[in-house]
């Protein structure tokens, strides 16, 4: 069996990855997956820690983050569509006229 | 209170006046002249009731009607409670009576001011509360009802509120009424501490025992709080002074609140609570000494005014100075015989006033009347029964009244004081001629000689003479009825306000009351013969001693001595609060902070970017950061 | 020992089962639709076949036969038409993605075969072998995961024929897809909480002794309704209206590719045919009758009784397409969400009430 | 199963870059959508196998399609491409560095590598069991939070006034 070090640090190298993603990229869509990708990582370590414990609570709490997802999918997909027909654009800087 | 309760329904008796002064208002919005009908009807329905009541009332026993319990805290519990005993049904007799009276001469009275409707709902209101404090069971209904009439005066001061110098006058009623009511309140708080109670019936008996912890001096102080609310409210020397502004009101509201009723609330209270008084003669010695002070200054005062409301003012002022004196004696019938017969001649003389005032377009100044007996003769003669009335001149009730305060003056028992009494009844004496005096020389210049004025003065319409009528007979036979000698004796009846006082009993024969009466008949004809015949001769009086007549006519600089040492010190810190405290300080820390955010915030705006990957990045570093912050440092 | 088995399913599940039921359908598609229409349909290929070599006449025979019934054209001739045909890419193409989309569509369809067993258990080689090529715990999870990742092949390939009509049909099918996807998960939801397991094995044998349309036929005819949907046939063909959108989807592929989504679309019919009678029609149970024993014999017999109610159900949802006119957009869409959906919702509710009270399982 | 988990791990990682540095937000999508099937089964090769299936499910059947959705109905506007910005590439590479760096170092304190000492399967019936007794009201309030999102999503897509023709 693999080591949970090894998963963890794939999780760890994932999640830094999104979080390049998120700062670089200026797509709102984009920026919506490295989140997802962040919110993944986050789950390899959940899923990994409850094999390691042998403890269902990890995958429970998967679970809740997948509700949470989905939930942030369709609220954050609706608020983007929103952005689009005020401004035409999905770029998150040209969504910056509410910074006073 | 040794008597048994008897249920009954007294609740509608002020039921209906509150449900009259919200129909009044509401209906009268639409229709400025229902008011007057709705409230006038309320008003006799409730007297009606009284009646009813009274008339069912059998002696040594008292109606008790329980609506609900009020306060229920921890040991404390409080009930909503109306009884009728005898001294309640003569004051609801009273101001149901005469308020009824006062609310139809109103209706011609009023008939021609655009906010009559509200007057009518605040008359409605006003009788209201007055039932709730002559109904109460215990002193804390009595307090709402007390403070019930002090809102509804302060209103009706302030009815014609455009007017700022009415509105002023209004607002120092209400202010100079919180100062005697913050003692009224410290008594009852006293009560409730030291007692546990406020409810009369279980009062008196907890007093009488004596099983009161700081025994007479707990009295004395009690006493003495509550009589400071009784200054408040019924005019007493110091706090006498809001009675006279209170002239600004419309002068059925005078009669009513600021004369017949309202003022003497003081009067009743001091008689509700006489098994507490009669234990503390010390406070009653100051009663008496207050009592005779206020009297006096009043009398002198008004002998130099020219207003004839202001006449009618002190004149009442001075009256509930004898009102105390009786009280002071431990004559508590004594002094609600006074009441009773005050409120109907002076009631009398005030919507007399209101007449001259109305036939004369709002002419208040004596200087500008005269002669008016020929326009107005139905004015004049009541008002003439009733200046014998209130001069105490024998049969007129005035002179029962008066007599009865003089026969309790006579024979103070109280310890203190008690060589001080040949003189103090002296200058009572000379009280009483004063009142004759100054009373027929409003009258004289009301309605005698040739006419100084440039209206054109007509009788009033039927609302206003009826009840100067009802009145006029009232005060002239009234006295008489309640005296004993027609059968009822108004002693008699009010034997359960006799808390062990001598009561003695003097059958006099006509020559003897005339001759009785000798201060007022020489107080009529001594101001007869000046101000008909002898003209030259109060002005030449008044010269000879000129610091006395700029002491009477500067009303004693009361107002200004308060002015002095209270209210300039007042709003001397009033503004320094303002000033340096609320402006400098407090404005100054609020803004400040405004200023101090206003400031890092332009700071801060440079990092709002707007963009979100700036605002990520931020995020992240901040993370970094610490994480290297925790570990590696 | 054990990779021959798993060898051997996979051949008996993707070529007996998947492939001979694409094949199949395209057929009956063929031949049926023209049999429902009152044309001959395909009749020409092979017909002239003519052997003058005794030993292959029988074959010639054969052939004319198999020729006459259109199963040569549609098998052979179209099939080495397409692949012969030149695979046409559209200018300004992300081409990687246009012939990534074809294979994404079929590829879950096929996979999903891999779950469903098609026959009872049997003794051989020594050892109780089960016909499914993974034995999952979550089978029908596993179904549900593969019909909701098909929606990608529809969607790429719609968005990577740069071409406003079949960008239209890959909106229309996904959206069709994600649509009907709720009342397919609520009903199967159903469908495990009446069996009490999630294993598809275990919900044939639980119909033993009485079918499982017996008991719950609403939730079939939801089913049915939504695979109808899913498979974007039917009356349910909007994204690729030949009379609005050209062929939807798919209109800029041809050749191979084309034919791959052909294969898939009739592969993912056999499957819901097969998911049907699993679900519902006892699988390979025969009424009144229980294998004797675990020889393969019984699971040849199984297998076929198994085969025959799913071509049942093919000819059905052919027979279906081709009778039902075509439904409007906004009529696609209430019927999915709010008749399918709330009825869905209901069903469950009420067999969920009913395994409360111990009226099931 | 060693070799399984690298060769997913590579391509996790391969994909994960790939999500990020695609021009193309659709190419970057479908990156995504082969991320997530690879960490599925990084889930099954932790015996949580409902969860890999629910990972299918809800992110690849669900969530991204949804995303694809948009962006398919979006792309044919979006001419727009994002000039890049050394500055923030630069200051993003060095945080995540950091980021992997700093906590990497702490994986040296705490964790021995042994392999993971359990034998827990994630099974349907496992999860379901701890989901329903244990977790009962998170996962009510969890259907709330969905409702919830459905309305707000409902509100905020629907279109009130007429702006611009999309």
């Amino acid at each position: 069996m693999v080591p949970i070090t090894h998963y963890l640090i794939l999780a760890l190298l994932m999640f830094s990855i999104g979080v390049v993603g998120v700062i670089v990229r200026r797509n709102a869509i984009v920026v919506f997956m490295c989140i997802e990708l962040m919110l993944n990582s986050v789950n390899l370590t959940f899923v990994a820690f409850s094999k390691q414990w042998g403890n269902l609570d990890g995958q429970i709490a998967v679970f809740f983050v997948m509700v949470v997802a989905a939930a942030e999918a369709a609220i954050g997909l609706a608020i983007i569509l929103s952005v689009f027909r005020a401004g035409q654009s999905i770029e998150t800087s040209d969504a910056a006229e509410l910074k006073f | 209170m040794n008597q048994a309760a008897i249920s009954a329904t007294i609740w509608p008796i002020a039921f209906f006046p509150l449900l009259g002064a919200l129909l009044a208002y509401v209906l009268g919005r639409k229709e400025r002249d229902w008011a007057g009908i709705i409230a006038t009807a309320a008003s006799a329905l409730s007297f009606l009731w009284v009646v009813k009541l009274v008339w069912a009332l059998p002696e040594a026993h008292y109606f008790e009607d329980q609506l609900f319990q009020w306060i229920s805290l921890a040991d404390l519990k409080v009930d909503f409670t109306f009884r009728v005993d005898q001294l309640s049904a003569v004051m609801c007799m009273v101001v149901t009576g005469v308020g009824t009276l006062i609310h139809l001469y109103s209706t011609a009275y009023m008939h021609e001011d655009e906010g009559r409707h509200r007057f009518f709902a605040y008359l409605n209101l006003f009788m209201f509360s007055m039932l709730l404090l002559v109904l109460g069971g215990n002193l804390m209904v009595l307090f709402i009802g007390w403070e019930g009439v002090g809102l509804c005066s302060y209103l009706l001061i302030g009815f014609w509120f455009k007017n700022l110098a009415y509105a002023a006058a209004g607002r120092k009623a209400f202010v100079v009424n919180r100062i005697g009511d913050a003692g009224f309140l410290l008594g009852i708080f006293l009560l409730l501490h030291l007692v546990g109670t406020t409810d009369f019936v279980a009062l008196q008996p907890a007093i009488m025992s004596g099983n009161v912890a700081l025994g007479t001096d707990f009295y004395t102080l009690v006493a003495l709080c509550l009589f400071v609310g009784a200054c408040g409210k019924s005019a007493q020397i110091p706090l006498f002074v809001w009675l006279p502004d209170a002239m600004a009101g419309p002068t059925p509201v005078s009669a009513l609140i600021h004369a017949a009723t309202m003022v003497t609330a003081g009067v009743y209270m001091l008689a509700r609570m006489g098994f507490l008084f009669v234990l503390a003669p010390a406070a009653l010695a100051v009663v008496l000494v207050v009592a005779v002070a206020t009297a006096f200054v009043a009398a002198t005062t008004a002998l130099t005014q020219y207003d004839i409301k202001k006449v009618l003012a002190y004149s009442t002022v001075s009256q509930l100075g004898f009102m105390f004196m009786a009280a002071a004696a431990g004559a508590f019938w004594v002094a609600i015989f006074h009441v009773v017969t005050h409120a109907f001649f002076k009631a009398c003389l005030f919507l007399g006033a209101g007449s001259v005032i109305h036939g004369c377009h709002h002419e208040q100044d004596m200087r500008h009347m005269g002669g008016l007996y020929k326009k107005m003769p139905i004015t004049c003669i009541t008002y003439g029964v009733s200046v014998l009335a209130i001069a105490g001149i024998f049969f007129f009730s005035g002179y029962q009244s008066k007599h009865a305060i003089l026969g309790a003056l006579e024979h103070w028992h109280n310890p203190h004081l008690k060589e001080w009494i040949e003189y103090i009844l002296i200058l009572v004496k000379f009280t009483a001629f004063l009142t004759a005096f100054y009373m027929t020389r409003s009258f004289v210049m009301t309605f005698l000689g040739e006419y100084r004025g440039h209206a054109h003065p007509h009788e009033s319409p039927w609302p206003m003479t009826v009840p100067l009528i009802v009145l006029a007979v009232l005060g002239a036979f009234g006295g008489l009825a309640l005296s004993g000698s027609l059968g009822f004796s108004l002693e008699h009846y009010l034997a359960a306000l006799n808390f062990g006082a001598a009561a003695e009993h003097h059958h006099e024969s006509i020559a003897a009351a005339l001759i009785n009466s000798w201060t007022g008949l020489l107080g009529v004809g001594l101001a007869f013969v000046m101000y008909t015949q002898l003209k030259e001769l109060p002005g030449m009086f008044l010269r000879l001693v000129p610091p006395l007549s700029k002491l009477l006519s500067g009303k004693y600089y009361f107002d200004e001595l308060y002015g002095a040492i209270i209210v300039r010190p007042l709003e001397g810190l009033a503004a320094f609060l303002w000033k340096v405290v609320d402006q400098g300080m407090i404005d100054g820390m609020v803004n400040g902070t405004a200023a101090f955010v206003d400031a890092t915030g332009e700071l801060r705006r440079i990092t709002q970017t707007g963009q979100l990957r700036y605002y990520a990045l931020m995020l992240f570093g901040a993370t970094v950061f610490f994480i290297i912050f925790y570990y590696v440092l | 020992m054990e990779l021959m088995i798993l060898v051997a399913k996979v051949i008996v599940a993707l070529f007996l089962v998947a492939l001979h039921l694409a094949a199949f359908c395209t057929w009956v598609e063929r031949k049926g639709s023209a049999l429902i229409q009152d044309r001959i349909g395909a009749n020409r290929s092979a017909a002239y076949v003519q052997t003058d070599n005794l030993l292959l006449k029988p074959v010639a025979f054969f052939l004319r036969i198999m020729g006459g019934l259109g199963v040569i054209n549609t098998l052979v001739n179209d099939a080495v038409k397409a692949i012969l045909k030149e695979d046409f890419v559209p200018a300004g193409v992300p081409k990687f993605v246009h012939a990534l989309a074809p294979f994404l569509a079929v590829f879950p369809i096929f996979l999903a075969y891999a779950v469903v067993p098609m026959a009872p258990d049997f003794e051989a080689f020594g050892q109780v072998i089960r016909l499914q090529v993974a034995s999952l715990d979550a089978g029908v999870l596993f179904l549900f995961a593969m019909g909701s990742v098909s929606v990608y092949g529809v969607a790429m390939a719609g968005w990577s024929g740069n071409n406003k009509f079949s960008l239209l049909g890959a909106l229309r099918a996904s959206a069709q897809m994600i649509s009907y996807e709720l009342a397919m998960g609520i009903s199967l939801v159903t469908v495990i909480l009446v069996y009490g397991t999630l294993d598809l094995y275990e919900m044939v044998n639980a119909q033993g002794k009485l079918w499982g349309i017996c008991y719950q036929p609403l939730t079939f005819l939801i089913l049915f309704t939504v695979g109808m949907a899913e498979t974007k046939r039917g009356p349910f063909d909007l994204p690729e209206s030949e009379s609005e959108l050209v062929a939807g989807y798919f209109t800029e592929y041809s050749g191979m590719k084309f034919l791959v989504f052909w294969l898939g679309e009739f592969a993912e019919i056999g499957l819901f045919a097969l998911l049907l009678t699993i679900l519902f029609f006892g699988g390979w149970n025969i009424p009144f009758f229980t294998y004797p024993s675990n020889h393969w014999i019984w699971a040849i017999v199984g297998f076929h009784v198994l085969l025959l109610k799913v071509v049942f159900f093919c000819v059905l949802q052919i027979v279906i397409r081709w009778t039902l006119p075509r439904f409007r957009y906004d009529q696609l869409m209430d019927l999915g969400w709010k008749i399918l959906l709330p009825l869905s919702m209901l069903n469950l509710v009420f067999y969920a009430a009913l395994k409360l009270s111990g009226g099931i399982g | 199963m060693a070799v399984t988990f690298y060769l997913m791990a590579v391509l996790l990682l391969l994909s994960a870059v790939a999500v990020i540095t695609f021009k193309n937000p659709i190419y970057s999508a479908l990156a995504l959508v082969f991320n997530l099937f690879v960490v599925a089964g990084l889930f099954a090769t932790l015996d949580a196998h409902f969860i890999a299936a629910v990972q299918v499910v809800v992110y690849a059947g669900a969530i991204m399609v949804l995303v694809m959705f948009v962006l398919m109905l979006l792309s044919a506007k979006l001419e727009k491409a994002s000039p890049f910005s050394p500055l923030y590439f630069g200051a993003a590479l060095i945080c995540g560095l950091a980021f992997a760096v700093t906590l990497g170092l702490e994986f040296d304190s705490g964790f021995n590598s042994a392999p993971p000492a359990s034998d827990l399967q994630g099974t349907v019936a496992a999860v379901g069991k701890v989901l329903y007794s244990r977790y009962v009201f998170p996962f009510e309030a969890a259907s709330l939070l969905l409702m919830a999102a459905i309305a707000g999503a409902v509100v905020l897509a629907r279109r009130r006034y007429r702006t611009k023709e999309l």
